[in-house]
């Protein structure tokens, strides 16, 4: 199998799926001649065509909006935002607009469309630019919510959610994707809404999207030295959620511990919480503990970014206490 | 230094020359007009009258319930208007969109029972007032954020320049929404695309309770184009001929040219901004609604045509009877339609 | 002491504000000639004359901006928001504004600004004007979050809020507008982050905010009838949020039930749930179950609309659950 | 039907009517001006050149993360225009704002330090810079939204005209922000309420890799304003002493009538976008920025001084050696400088 970086396998997804179906395009800042800020569409435009991959203006709204008036016209538009910090200011098209049209046109107009970039923290990047949204587009009936952790996974839910006939916030991390791995070629797809189990244990569960999967991962592996077997799960998609996947486990493990780069305050984890908690209360042995970024906005220096950002030493204590170990320190 | 200025810079360079600039007296045009077309035009506005006079009455026994936004006094814009359009165009409007559907002959038991939150209804009783659709004839919503409709008609308009089809977006909205940043977005990438898009705004002198002069930092406020150098100009949008005139240009240079128009159609609105808003006392007096009344789109009309002998009292009658029945049929359709089945409440949220 | 409505008690906060502090100001959509979409305003431009009561063009990322660059240089802003729906489009300013510039400017830049207006479900208003957005809002550090049930809450913690240092979100309620109920009169502040127990009760914890709290209070009052006394408590700040009375209630209930109106995936009921289970886990004789909006954007007809907010007899039965006892059916 | 233009309906007669429309050649204006004054411009003006050099040393050699957007080759519209300030007024800028506070008057150590994120930095290390703040001079960020910022210093001049206080608010940003809705609300604000700020429109031709005329449907992009019916010009961004002028004026008007003023300065920048993206090679060559290079704002004023005899060689020598002293004390100043206590991770987000 071929070794591609993350960007690659997202880069491939899209090219495949334009070429085999014209209603796909592109658009967003820098998408076309820059070859995207960060080269996820390179040699798209020189592939494509300015008619198909679309250098913007500075207009989240604008193209986002633009956007989902051309699926409404039946084109599978794929947008990209530069980062998704910058969809704030899409947001309420993103929202009334693409989530809502079904449902209030009494299902005569669905919104196939893709919106793809990058979210949460890269390195000092400061407060503007490393937010984490996830939690406020899984709120949001009508959206679905992918976050891939690895190239194949990448690739293969990209496909999936460009021939997905509804709204897809799609979130990459800008910190992955350099990341190599295999990824298949060709036709590979993965379905929307199956989690991903990255780690079997039978320990603890350790559930974390995006970045955070090698986080935990990390962290597994330093638990296993000391004898402790994390099963880690990446659940992929957040909306729908594979809550089977993640229930089966706990009950199994008896433990969870939930990561997520996002602030506390009813994050993707406090979900994760309430879920389990909820459907697997006589499992549990322990209280599910989260680790989460700090209840701060992102700060630039770099000691006090490491600080906000989840780390494996705060993975592997909060595994210690749902073992009730003590901590070595 | 650069030089050069806006309406050089797209190749719009008589942005306002607009034929319909030197429109004659309204008797003269409709003299000249297909009179069956006219005759259609006439009762188009007497239907979207009639319809909102029973809105309001429906609303009041509470069987219509929500915000519910009356078109009354504006008939001759979304008629005009979209009697310019072709069959396979598109059209987006706002939340006081009930006068839009009718006139694109959306089937007026389907928007009652819409209003009344039936199974029946354009939208399925999903949507109500601020949200009809039908797709079969272009008609894309009722949108109720303002100014969140106009990217999505630059799409409907950048989908059809995609798939080369001759299809034009017509946008419909408020003069209030020209003060949002949906409004600028839109305009710039309709300009800079060139879209064929025709972007309506319906001047109706108040944003709810605010006047433009409270809100926009221009007037008139088709200028707004000039900074993106797009084609605009104003109408008398208490002419339905006007309005269609003038719009049916803005068409052509849409469908020709894929370049965008900026329309201002000066209208009024004779009810409050919704039913729960009085129709004067708090913003504006009774004498001011009164003075705009007499520029009521349908008399005007109607005494054009019978001045040149193209319509008699009782022909109106007749005209007027015949949409009231079509009012009544569509109120009891309506009330005797079901509510939609509690299984609904699920469905629709996603398409497999 | 004097009876209030809902409205009029905001509406004393303000003006009672106002005329002790010059700094402050109102600015909206119709607050000022129309006396407020939903008079809360009224009688104040008369009062306080059209430089303090500022009716604003539709532009609420606009108005809100120059509401956080006023408060910047010293002002106290109070933004009306006609309602909460339309905060979406002024979202970056909030949240990369008003929220994030403490922080980011090293502590210089406090932002005193108070945005208020009614959230959530009014009556058949559809999709795009009945979202509950105090999830999103209680996600973000900087801000906080305030939502007052009665009368007397929402002018103590309005005044609160308007003498507060920090932005303030202040959600209210189309629907509790015309309530009444008794009001202190002149100085009477409430401090924000202080929870109130509604009604008191032993057999189980009902949290809900807003007018969750009435559906809460009736089904209290309902399942008094059965022996099943209730504890009905509001948190009516979310951020900061009083976890120690909503935790001590628990411990003493060992039961807990969340009623929130907005979305189940990560709404605020998702972090209640997540709070009990992991700092009341021993003293949890079942898991914390939660009664929200559907799943669904809101839906315009009727009965579908009642389907889609949470009611008495969606509480009572999870109430029932958590005791274990079997429903009448 | 009502008339009238939008530049007569807000009382801006003469939009164009700058008195810098008719600038004299550099060198008499320069003869002209205070040499105190020049000298001080053209000092600033190495101090941000040399300032830049060595972030982009310090950045190549780690010890300044995150995006660094130097400002090299734009220097003269920094300076010009804050030049044009009194000691009281606002500044509100984009992400590319380390020349801005430093023409301000900021400490250059507090700002290389806030760069490579010490406790002693001016935002404590917790902005970075994109985010560099001074409250005791006015200098309210750095901010890192494109056009996020306009509707803030919207707001400071209201709070100015609300106070009563003759505080002007000057707010920078790029060419590629007059496509954003923050930009439109903005300005219909400014220009409605009469609001007194000046903003400044940095035209370096490119936004990121995005040529204007790819981002937006007119050039000249300062005839934006006359959407709004607000005063509008251009000026040569890489002349300081013009853009000092036209800012000049700006503030005047600001300060005693209240209006606010767009104004595009044509400029360019040297390096690429941001520290991660080349000078050159992607979307200009190198030849381009050759010819840009060849009106350089240091060069220009340099010679223009030279050849009217207000400047030697050995004083600009003298004043650059001064200068690149400075810049050296900043970078150890921040190297020398603690990093912030990890206690600080927590404060800052509250105030009491
Ligand atoms: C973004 C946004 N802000 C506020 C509202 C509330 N609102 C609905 S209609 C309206 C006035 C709109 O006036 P105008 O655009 O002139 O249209 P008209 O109602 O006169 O047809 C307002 C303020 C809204 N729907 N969306
Ligand atoms: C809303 C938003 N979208 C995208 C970005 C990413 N971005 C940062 S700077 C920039 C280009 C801005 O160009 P311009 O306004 O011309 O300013 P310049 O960088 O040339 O000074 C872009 C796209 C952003 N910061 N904010
Ligand atoms: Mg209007
Ligand atoms: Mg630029």
């Amino acid at each position: 199998m071929p070794t591609l970086a993350y960007r690659e396998a997202l880069n491939q997804a899209m090219s495949e799926e334009m070429r085999s179906d014209e209603r796909v395009f592109l658009l967003g800042e820098e998408v076309g001649a820059y070859n995207g800020a960060y080269k996820v569409s390179k040699g798209m435009l020189e592939e494509f065509g300015p008619k198909r991959v679309l250098d913007t203006p500075i207009s989240e709204l604008g193209f986002t909006g633009l956007a989902v008036g051309a699926a409404m016209a039946g084109l599978r538009p794929i947008v990209e935002m530069m980062t998704f910090n910058f969809s704030l200011v899409a947001l309420d098209q993103i929202i009334n607009g693409a989530a809502k049209m079904l449902y209030m046109s009494g299902g005569q107009c669905p919104v196939p469309i893709v919106i793809r970039g990058p979210g949460g923290a890269a390195h000092q990047l400061s407060a503007q630019h490393s937010q984490s949204l996830e939690s406020w587009y899984a709120n949001v009936p009508g959206l679905k919510v992918v976050m891939p952790a690895t190239p194949a996974d990448a690739k293969g839910l990209l496909k999936s959610a460009i021939r997905d006939n509804n709204p897809v916030i799609f979130i990459e991390s800008e910190v992955l994707y350099g990341m190599k791995g295999e990824v298949p070629e060709g036709e590979y797809t993965i379905p929307i809404g199956v989690a991903d189990v990255k780690r079997t244990g039978k320990d603890v569960t350790i559930i974390a999207h995006l970045k955070m999967v090698y986080v935990a991962l990390e962290a597994a592996a330093e638990l296993a030295k000391e004898g402790i077997e994390a099963e880690v799960i990446d659940p992929r998609t957040l909306r729908p959620l594979d809550e089977r996947t993640l229930l089966d486990s706990v009950r199994k493990t008896n433990r969870a511990v939930v990561v997520e780069e996002g602030w506390p305050f009813a994050g993707v984890g406090a979900q994760f919480a309430d879920l389990i908690q909820r459907e697997a209360f006589d499992f549990l042995d322990a209280p599910v503990l989260r680790v989460t970024g700090a209840d701060v906005p992102m700060p630039y220096a770099k000691p006090l970014e490491h600080a906000a950002i989840p780390d494996k030493a705060r993975v592997i204590e909060a595994v210690h206490r749902v073992l009730y170990r003590r901590q070595a320190t | 230094m650069k030089s050069g200025s806006a309406t050089e810079h797209r190749g719009v360079t008589e942005a306002n020359g607009f034929e319909s600039d030197r429109l004659a007296p309204l008797e003269e045009r409709a003299r000249g007009a297909d009179p069956s077309l006219v005759k259609d035009l006439l009762e188009k506005m007497l239907l979207i009258r009639r319809f909102e006079e029973k809105a309001a009455e429906l609303y009041a026994l509470g069987k219509i319930g929500g915000f519910c936004h009356l078109y009354i006094g504006q008939e001759a814009v979304a008629v005009g208007a979209i009697s310019a359009l072709g069959p396979d165009d598109y059209i987006f409007c706002s939340y006081r969109e009930h006068g839009h559907a009718l006139a694109r002959g959306m089937d007026a038991g389907a928007v009652m029972a819409e209003l009344a939150g039936k199974a029946t209804g354009c939208s399925k009783g999903k949507g109500g007032s601020m949200h009809l659709f039908d797709t079969r004839i272009g008609f894309l919503g009722g949108h109720a954020i303002v100014g969140g409709h106009l990217p999505l008609a630059a799409g409907t308009a950048f989908a059809a320049k995609y798939q080369n089809q001759p299809r034009v977006t017509a946008c419909f909205f408020g003069d209030a929404a020209v003060n949002i940043g949906a409004f600028h977005e839109s305009f710039n990438l309709a300009q800079l695309w060139n879209l064929p898009v025709v972007y309506v705004c319906e001047n109706n002198e108040f944003g709810m309770g605010t006047p433009i002069e409270k809100a926009s930092s221009i007037d008139p406020l088709h200028e707004r184009a000039c900074g993106y150098g797009m084609a605009h100009t104003a109408v008398d949008g208490m002419d339905v001929l006007a309005v269609r005139e003038v719009v049916g240009e803005a068409v052509e240079r849409a469908r020709r040219h894929n370049l965008p128009t900026f329309i201002e159609a000066r209208t009024y609105r004779y009810m409050g901004h919704s039913m729960s808003d009085p129709a004067h006392g708090t913003y504006r007096t009774r004498a001011e609604l009164d003075e705009h009344r007499r520029h009521d789109p349908i008399k005007r009309l109607t005494s054009a045509l019978e001045s040149i002998g193209a319509l008699t009292p009782e022909a109106f009658e007749e005209s007027d009877a015949q949409v009231r029945q079509v009012v009544e049929q569509a109120a009891a359709f309506a009330e005797e339609s079901p509510d939609p089945a509690s299984d609904d409440l699920h469905s629709d949220v996603y398409r497999d």
